[in-house]
């Protein structure tokens, strides 16, 4: 068992050591085989506000030991259980004192470490397999150093810039968000629908049409336009001359379709007169 | 905390935070952004100049009744529509289906879309693409009911980026595609009726009432 | 709509589609912005410059874990802070202990934090968390109550700038302690993800003055 060196610290040390976050710097600590050793006072001053604060502070029963670990500047690999124990139960037992709400782990910490203690003074049995002994302090410590990883993990995240904390997102205003979308069509898409009316038509299909008469038609819709205020307009205004001979024979053509077709009528007061063309009366009235 | 000693050190922060805010920022808050420490003159010098900066760019600084903010362009309106997760809107088949008769075949009534297509035309179909703007009346062929002849607008030509409609794919082409697609190969019968359909859509209204049925007038509902 | 030919204008929509977006934009939507003109060699190349443009001012392109986005840079958060009405918030350091479990363990269930805490997790802490939408249940343990397995999500490696959790700071290395030790000798367990964070980069220097609550910062001591 570890030699334990009781000294009593004032009472002032106390109050400015405990608050957790600062590092625990006992003064006049005796060192002890090399290592310096420290316990509390058993006669405890704790100021009676600060108490809660402080232990309110404490995340749990571990984060409490590790308090008084580094406090104490103790390997945690070779922690004098006595002392540890000892001191726990100190903070345990003002905790009740005060009457403050001591969370049922504490209490069953207190229990283990009353065991590990006393499993350390009773010769160690060997272990059938390693032929070594098991100490008996090996899950407390590997338990404190996971949650001390833990802990120094939370430390680490929460000094990360964290968005709304430490910086913003940009959204900025999309101005027209009302616009209502189209749905946007292409020349692969007409052809699909073409290919769509031959398959379902296919008994009776070869819709074989030429090129130019795409152009005829065009060009009948053109003049349907140009027709459209219902007058008489003049049958070589009809005719671009510019556009060259392939346009006029297929502008032509066009006249004949929509005078074949009955949509236009064409007229002529005499021979060598200029000639009209317009709307078929029926046509006109409903344009 | 960045330290601001030049006039573009103010602009940078006026920037970070309307580009940042969700609301537009009035000159009481651009004014807390330093601590009060410009007036109300100072700002909208720092504001006008800020804007400058950003002229030319798809983010534009606004000036609204509620204060400032960045928005965005309309013109760049049409990329980020293709971000958005919602599958853009398509016509129905049957609207595109209309739309190529149209295209090939005007100009023509709805009594011979009608007959291409073997079902009826709802009257929604042809207001869809007239409230596009890609079709319109030119006319009326002289028949019953004098009804009214569709055919395709410039406005049309000019979505699709064709100079003209000679610049359709051809149908030819078409049918070539269909004979690729087709497998097995299939036998097309060609009756004459439907040449004379194509070329003269008057007499193809009674045409119709020959076979009605000839067409599967399910796919409207199908697809629509 | 904006024509584009240089590849500033092809900047300038990037840069508009990633200050509009309200979450962050991956490569595949970035792609989508140009029709998929582009492969993602070009759209990196192009958000390097990008980024490159905006270095120096109060706001950054950063890349996530699910893409690209714009954010303030922290520097001139005191200044955005004064136009803020409520503060943000602040976790205690239960809910961050218990995110730091998950992060670097996961997938936990509330039992495993239990048993590394030493206390009792209350279901308000993983309720802050879910709610913050930084962690969700990715399935249960086959146990008896199949407890729900947590993990983080990719909006907490957004929230927190990182691509993955490898970036997460390396947790502090408790084997290396036990090797300095001979007796008496403790079996540690070494978690898997240990091996990622080999890779991550040390940044957690500045830790306690940013962490005034912090316990002495044991490593140093353990180590030392």
């Amino acid at each position: 068992m570890e030699p334990i060196v009781e000294t009593p610290a004032p009472p002032t040390d106390l109050a400015t050591a405990l608050p957790p976050h600062l590092p625990g710097h006992l003064p006049h600590m005796p060192t002890i085989y090399g290592e310096r050793l420290a316990e509390l006072p058993k006669d405890l001053y704790i100021p009676p506000d600060a108490l809660e604060i402080i232990l309110e502070s404490f995340q749990g029963p571990l984060d409490l030991l590790l308090y008084l670990i580094r406090r104490a500047n103790i390997d945690v690999l070779d922690i004098p259980m006595a002392a540890l124990t000892k001191q726990y139960l100190v903070y345990v037992e003002a905790m009740q004192q005060k009457n403050l709400e001591l969370a049922a782990e504490y209490l069953l910490m207190a229990a283990m470490l009353i065991e590990i203690k006393s499993r350390m003074l009773l010769p160690r049995p060997p272990k059938v397999q390693e032929g070594e002994a098991e100490d008996p302090r090996a899950e407390l410590v590997r338990r404190l150093l996971e949650y001390e990883q833990m802990k120094a993990a939370a430390a680490k995240l929460d000094a990360m810039p964290q968005a709304l904390r430490d910086y913003e997102w940009v959204t900025v205003w999309i101005a027209d968000k009302l616009v209502e979308r189209q749905p946007e069509v292409g020349l692969h898409d007409l052809q699909l629908a073409w290919l769509q009316l031959m398959k379902q038509a296919r008994m009776m299909a070869h819709h074989q049409i030429k090129r130019e008469e795409l152009s005829v038609r065009e060009h009948m819709s053109l003049i349907l336009r140009r027709l459209s205020g219902g007058t008489f307009v003049g049958f070589d205004t009809l005719f671009d001359a510019a556009a060259g001979v392939p346009s006029l024979v297929v502008s032509f053509l066009a006249m004949l379709e929509l005078v074949r077709e009955r949509l236009v009528e064409i007229t002529q007061s005499e021979a060598l007169a200029p000639i009209y063309v317009k709307l078929t009366d029926a046509n006109a009235l409903h344009t | 905390m960045q330290t601001l000693y030049t006039p573009d050190d103010f602009k940078r922060v006026l920037e970070t935070a309307l580009l940042a805010a969700s609301e537009p920022l009035g000159l009481d808050e651009l004014k807390r952004l330093f601590d009060d420490e410009f007036d109300e003159d100072t700002l909208r010098a720092l504001l006008a100049d800020l804007r400058t900066d950003w002229s030319g760019r798809g983010i534009e600084l606004a000036q609204l009744a509620s204060g400032w903010r960045f928005q965005t362009r309309p013109e760049y309106q049409p990329y980020l529509d293709r971000l958005k997760n919602e599958r853009p809107p398509k016509y129905s088949r049957a609207v595109m289906e209309t739309l190529a008769i149209i295209a090939y075949r005007q100009p023509v009534t709805r009594g011979d879309i009608e007959d291409i297509r073997g079902v009826a035309v709802s009257a929604n179909i042809l207001k869809t693409l007239e409230s596009r703007g890609w079709i319109d009346a030119v006319g009326h062929r002289d028949a019953p009911g004098r009804p009214a002849l569709y055919a395709t607008t410039k406005a049309f030509l000019d979505d699709l980026s064709l100079r003209s409609l000679a610049e359709l794919p051809p149908l030819s082409e078409i049918e070539r595609i269909m004979e690729t697609v087709n497998e097995p190969k299939i036998q097309v019968q060609t009756p004459v009726q439907v040449e004379a359909q194509a070329e003269a859509p008057v007499q193809a209204q009674e045409q119709s009432q020959f076979y009605p049925n000839a067409f599967p007038p399910a796919d409207d509902q199908a697809q629509g």
